[in-house]
């Protein structure tokens, strides 16, 4: 970032001052300011719709402490973590799509037609292969999981540097080896971003995912809270999903940073 | 063993019978006997890099033959390795683990690997930066590392394309010198491409001169000059001005 | 009312426009045009709806209305909340969560009372009756919407019938579009009508083994905001003339009605014929009288809900049978029915004089349902009219 | 892509010689064999859940012939279209993010918890703020679009070669006129990368924008179809928005090309 | 006019005060009158970037003063513009338009911007190029736009960072040439940094070489050959000597 003067304006002056959460705390201070003085005066009973924070805090604390939102939020993460564990069959597919040009002329047109699919147009067809229970769940996060990996790894060994490839060639490398040892480690950092933003779809998936055959999970939480009006319940769940997302994209970057330590985008 | 002999060579991209078509090169020849030094000069676009990749198993002749040791080139491997002007070290590999990497695919045991990367790091001089990564490294030192991998593997023949172009004018002439001394500790057939008459004189016993595209061999330049060579001697300024002649002869564009 | 004789379908004439005054508040308030919340998936119960948006009923007595389908019952509560709709209906579930958030409604009437829910296993299941299920291991998985009056019934049928939740059985969360597939892996769904129907006759995959009527009296709502009574009563009152006069012309024309809900985008997939039986099931089986919203007697079958409700921590306040007939203001009704000349009744028509069950007390004696009554209940009977009045060109007596 | 040299294997061989589609004529004559054949014999009941390509290929010639596809494809791009135009105002948030460091440290951790609140999660707080009907729907797109579009013009800032600012501030350049002749040129492509990923992803959240209030688009056609078991209209729903969403990556890409000649990632 | 004075300036990276402060430069003076032309030769690391950035007005010096025609240089601006090594070019403007970007900028009306842009680009020899994008161009040639865009905005010092640096030989050699016939034609005061001893010697009238850091003053040498100067002149490799062991002096490092 190529930062400007910081002299020039008085009001970049006053932003440099502000401490750093400044915004968001004046964000809840409005919200409140608007959810417990300015709606109940235009009609008393918005509220219900957009709880003030202090409410939502009351019931995040309740929640909490009943032990509800851990039970919830643990749900959601194992069925994360199956569904990635199956994502995972993108890296060797993208691998082979990427490197071999047949395969992938011939898999591309159906990865592109799938891709576009929400997942949440996947619910009918999955409950007739996986039926109801974990597997169908699993499989909506696996959809939104899979195809950001698998275009990210297939875009990675694409743009493998071709000399790296030469090089190997030229110190006798043959194909298997080519493959595992240079193609796969240098599309790698690639490959992490896609897991990343996978991670990132699968865990907003949640909600679609949740929707049928779940009886627990941060996604039914919140279907189940709408369907008896407790908007308090919801705004927790999802702030749980944002907040949640975000710590599992930092633990990622962090994770990345540690294992590829070699990697460009890690050296800036 | 290393003797490389390249005949009557003539590369063609394009179908040939198209209009498209781009001579690379055509009909070249050349023998370079074992362990010599051979530099290849000549204007961008003539060929240099094709004829390199030919003799790295890269691509190969439309007519012609390239062959080392008596046996004709059909694939890259370790006999004919090449070293790049980008260094290409495997960036998620430490110095030697770079080095390694081809006595890996010779399937060599650990034990001799290990003893070969010893070698070939003190005869580079990078000793203490074995656990680095590429990354870490200066470009003459990754450089370096480029070599020493390269050489590791024992190649009969030694191809290099540009590989100081990418370094300050300093580093440059620092490298040309240890490239001098290792390979007269350890002498292979080499062919290095280079744009530097200077470079070309410095190092070489044979200097080839190639002409506009199509390429063909203009000149064949032998050095007689005892190494090191003093750029303030007569006979390398006379050198100098015949090889840059040779070039400029025919340089009228101007980019 | 009197003097201008009756539409074909027994609406006296002629029609009482709302005032001025109520167009304005309606205009100030935003709230103009009138909007009305349904829910599209269902069918027989939103005839009514339907009805109403397309004939100018509404219009006659000078209301500009907008009709808005809503695909589940949690849209409505959330529009009605944001006082984006202000005349909803729906099942007594959601209603009671707009009770419990204190949301101000008042039902105005009672639309499909004993709106058919049952248990249905796949046609080759060996499941014959609910008391099956005992025993079973693993634990047999029945598809139920989570929180809704399917799970209120199933669990009430079980606790009746001496199955546990969790060992003998588990409920998992299903919407009803998910039900029909029948999935893999239950042993049974609990869908509520129309579902039921195209489960186990259109797509002739299922069967029932066991139905609602004996565990609880259902009933869905037809609410409007307060605000509305307590500023412009007289449009609470063309609201509730209206659906009376939708409800009688639903009676007089069952198939036209039935190809009016086959014009609506949200049921245009469903069969022809399911739609007519089920504008015949849920408007026309029962006494027209069945949308009286007699508030003890609904009071106090809800009150087993809330407690039921509060118990799984799924309402914040115990809500007692006093809280529900509050919610109901049978004041319009009344005068609508006065209009019409038909007497208040004291109890809803499929509680027959000598009946003996007591509210809570299961399984309920048998009493006239979809399910048992063959043939429309007759209308109208002696006592039910206080002047004389006519329907399709017949004139009844009192 | 570094193809290997294809004469190696004589499956890749055989690959080679494939017709480009053959995978994707495969799958459907697959999937045509187990709904019509197989599915059948094991369970007629689950025939219904997964129609055979002829009939979902009936249904579609009949939903096109009556215009229903059609009304309902128009509607879902006339959502999408609006959507995007509000969405576009994630460009210049996203220049004053990735230019002035003092607005990012405000705003970041803002956006850092929204964006990964599924779409789904915001329709109770969307029906109260922009009520029932268009708006609505048009508001859950529009979270869909904004997030990758503000992330991405943020990072192509960030992005922005120091060296091309300075030469404009050398060439006497004002920190406005920097801001809009380099900074904001240099990072369209990634920009509109973000475009391209944010249409991808509002066009995903197609189906659980039109979830409510909605009776009208593809996502509503869907939701719908679910509720009577017509799953050769879901299929028929999912392709077509497979399909679209292809096109419109497409077009955005051709248009790319045309717009942004110089841009770095088209001359590869 | 353009005379530039660099007086007692230091730059210090880092809090002076802390342990990882980098002392760039250290009491750098320096006078080059209007209209000279001067080269900075150093070592990598020794500040020769560090300097051409505080006279272009991008980083203040720690201690010291710049100024330019005896006005302080506060700022970046058209007065003392720089070329890049990396040649800068705006890729989403054509050549024409890169040229006339600082014209813009000096709000120039459009005919006089038009005529300056003709002028620079028949100087640097681009004629029929204008609408073309830099992608589209040779390395030279993109070095001419960039030099034709600084000239463009008639700047009293220019400053250059190795401008020939990412050139091949043939290109520099005539890149280098072109340059001191658009300075004769066109004087300025330049201020132009390079690695190579020779480039130095055949461009400049005055080399400064600086010591390795923290950089300083070693020495300055006033070059008093006739242009076009020849390489193999007695004098020319005797000032290339003296410049190598001014420089390859403190050069014990090997990278
Ligand atoms: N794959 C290819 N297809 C078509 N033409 C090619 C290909 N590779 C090289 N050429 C052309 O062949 C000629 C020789 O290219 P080559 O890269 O060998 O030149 P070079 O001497 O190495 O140039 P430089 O000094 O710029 O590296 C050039 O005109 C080039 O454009
Ligand atoms: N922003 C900075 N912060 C800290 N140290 C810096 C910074 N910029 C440069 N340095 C240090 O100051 C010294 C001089 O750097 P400078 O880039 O001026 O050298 P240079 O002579 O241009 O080198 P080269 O020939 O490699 O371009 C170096 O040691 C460098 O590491
Ligand atoms: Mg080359
Ligand atoms: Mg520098």
């Amino acid at each position: 970032m190529t930062a400007p003067d910081p002299a020039r304006h008085w009001l970049l002056r006053a932003l440099f001052r502000l401490p750093n959460l400044a915004a968001l705390v004046g964000l809840i201070l409005l919200w409140e300011f608007v959810a417990s003085v300015w709606l109940p005066r235009s009609d008393p009973y918005l509220a219900t719709l957009m709880p003030p924070p202090t409410q939502v805090f009351t019931t995040a604390v309740e929640l909490i402490r009943s032990g509800e939102l851990g039970f919830h939020l643990l749900a959601s993460l194992k069925r994360e973590a199956v569904a990635f564990l199956f994502a995972l069959a993108a890296v060797p597919l993208g691998l082979l799509m990427g490197w071999f040009r047949p395969i992938h002329a011939q898999l591309d047109p159906i990865v592109e037609v799938l891709r576009p699919i929400p997942p949440l147009a996947w619910i009918p067809l999955s409950i007739l292969w996986f039926g109801i229970g974990d597997a169908q769940n699993q499989f909506i996060i696996f959809l939104g999981m899979f195809f950001p990996i698998l275009i990210n790894t297939i875009d990675g060994v694409a743009k493998v540097e071709p000399v790296l490839v030469r090089a190997a060639r030229s110190l006798g490398a043959g194909e298997w080896k080519v493959i595992k040892r240079v193609v796969l480690k240098a599309a790698l950092p690639q490959i992490v971003t896609g897991v990343r933003v996978g991670l990132g779809v699968g865990w907003m998936a949640l909600v679609a995912a949740e929707l049928v055959g779940a009886s627990s999970g941060l996604g039914f939480m919140i279907n189940d809270a709408r369907s008896v009006l407790r908007t308090d319940i919801i705004v927790v769940g999802m702030i749980t999903i944002g907040f949640v997302g975000l710590v599992i994209d930092m633990l990622l970057r962090f994770a990345t940073r540690k294992l590829l330590p070699w990697s460009v985008s890690n050296a800036k | 063993m290393g003797r490389l002999s390249i005949e009557n060579v003539s590369k063609i991209y394009g179908d040939p019978a198209s209009e498209g078509a781009v001579v690379a090169l055509r009909d070249v020849s050349l023998d370079i006997p074992d362990h010599a030094f051979c530099a290849i000069l000549g204007h961008s676009g003539c060929g240099k890099t094709t004829l390199l990749n030919m003799v790295a198993g890269f691509e190969r002749p439309t007519f012609g033959e390239v062959s080392i040791g008596g046996e004709p080139v059909s694939r890259p491997g370790w006999r004919n390795t090449m070293i790049f002007q980008e260094y290409a070290l495997f960036p998620w590999m430490n110095v030697a683990e770079n080095i390694e990497f081809g006595l890996e695919m010779k399937k060599l045991p650990q034990q001799e690997r290990e003893e070969a990367r010893r070698t070939y790091v003190d005869l580079v001089g990078l000793q203490g930066f074995e656990t680095k990564y590429p990354r870490q490294l200066s470009g003459g030192m990754r450089q370096r590392v480029a070599i020493a991998r390269a050489l590791a593997v024992c190649p009969e023949v030694l191809l290099m394309d540009e590989p100081f172009a990418a370094l300050d004018a300093q580093t440059r002439g620092a490298m040309q010198d240890e490239l001098v001394r290792i390979w007269r500790r350890e002498p292979k057939t080499v062919m290095l491409v280079t744009h530097s008459i200077d470079e070309a004189i410095k190092l070489a016993d044979k200097v080839v001169v190639l002409s506009r595209r199509p390429g063909r061999v203009k000149d064949v330049v032998e050095i007689g000059l005892e190494r090191p060579r003093d750029e303030d001697h007569a006979d390398y300024i006379a050198l100098r001005r015949r090889l840059r002649e040779l070039i400029y002869d025919d340089f009228d564009e101007r980019s | 009312a009197q003097g201008g004789g009756f539409t074909q379908w027994g609406w006296p004439q002629p029609y009482e426009k709302v005032s001025q005054k109520s167009v304005d508040w309606l205009k100030e308030k935003g709230w103009w045009p009138l909007t009305f919340g349904w829910q599209g998936p269902f069918s027989g119960q939103n005839t009514i709806n339907v009805v109403l948006s397309k004939t100018d009923m509404l219009q006659k007595r000078g209301l500009e209305t907008k009709f808005q389908a809503f695909a589940s019952g949690p849209d409505v509560n959330e529009a009605v909340a944001s006082g984006r709709v202000q005349v909803g209906n729906g099942g007594n579930f959601p209603f009671t969560s707009l009770i419990d958030r204190g949301l101000p409604v008042k039902a105005l009437a009672v639309v499909a009372p004993n709106l058919k829910h049952s248990t249905v296993a796949p046609k080759d299941s060996p499941l014959k009756s609910l008391a099956d299920l005992k025993g079973s291991n693993p634990p047999a998985v029945i598809g139920i919407v989570t929180g809704s009056s399917s799970e209120f019934y199933f669990t009430q049928a079980a606790e009746t019938v001496g199955l546990k939740i969790g060992t003998d059985v588990v409920l998992k969360n299903m919407p009803p579009s998910e039900q029909i597939t029948l999935p893999r892996g239950v042993a049974a769904v609990a869908p509520w009508e129309p579902t039921v129907t195209i489960i186990t006759e259109e797509r002739k995959a299922g069967k029932e083994i066991d139905t609602i009527f004996p565990y609880n009296f259902y009933e869905g709502r037809f609410y409007v905001r307060q605000e509305i009574i307590d500023e412009a009563p007289d449009v609470a009152q063309a609201i509730s003339d209206a659906f009376m006069e939708a409800s009688l012309w639903i009676r007089l024309k069952p198939d036209e009605a039935a190809d009016m809900l086959a014009a609506e985008p949200l049921l245009k997939n469903y069969g022809r014929d399911l739609l007519v039986k089920q504008v015949r099931t849920y408007n026309n089986l029962y006494k027209p009288t069945y949308s009286f919203p007699h508030a003890k007697f609904w009071g106090e079958e809800d009150a087993r809900i809330a407690k039921w409700l509060k118990d799984r921590n799924r309402i914040r306040r115990p809500l007692t049978a006093e809280d529900y007939a509050n919610s109901f203001d049978d004041r319009f009704m009344r005068k609508t029915y006065e209009k019409l000349g038909w007497t208040i009744p004291k109890a809803p028509p499929f509680i027959p004089a000598d009946w003996k069950g007591e509210i809570g007390k299961l399984p309920y004696p048998p009493y006239p349902n979809a399910e048992t009554l063959k043939e429309p209940q007759i209308w109208p009977e002696a006592g039910d009219l206080t002047r004389a009045w006519s329907f399709d060109g017949k004139s009844f007596a009192p």
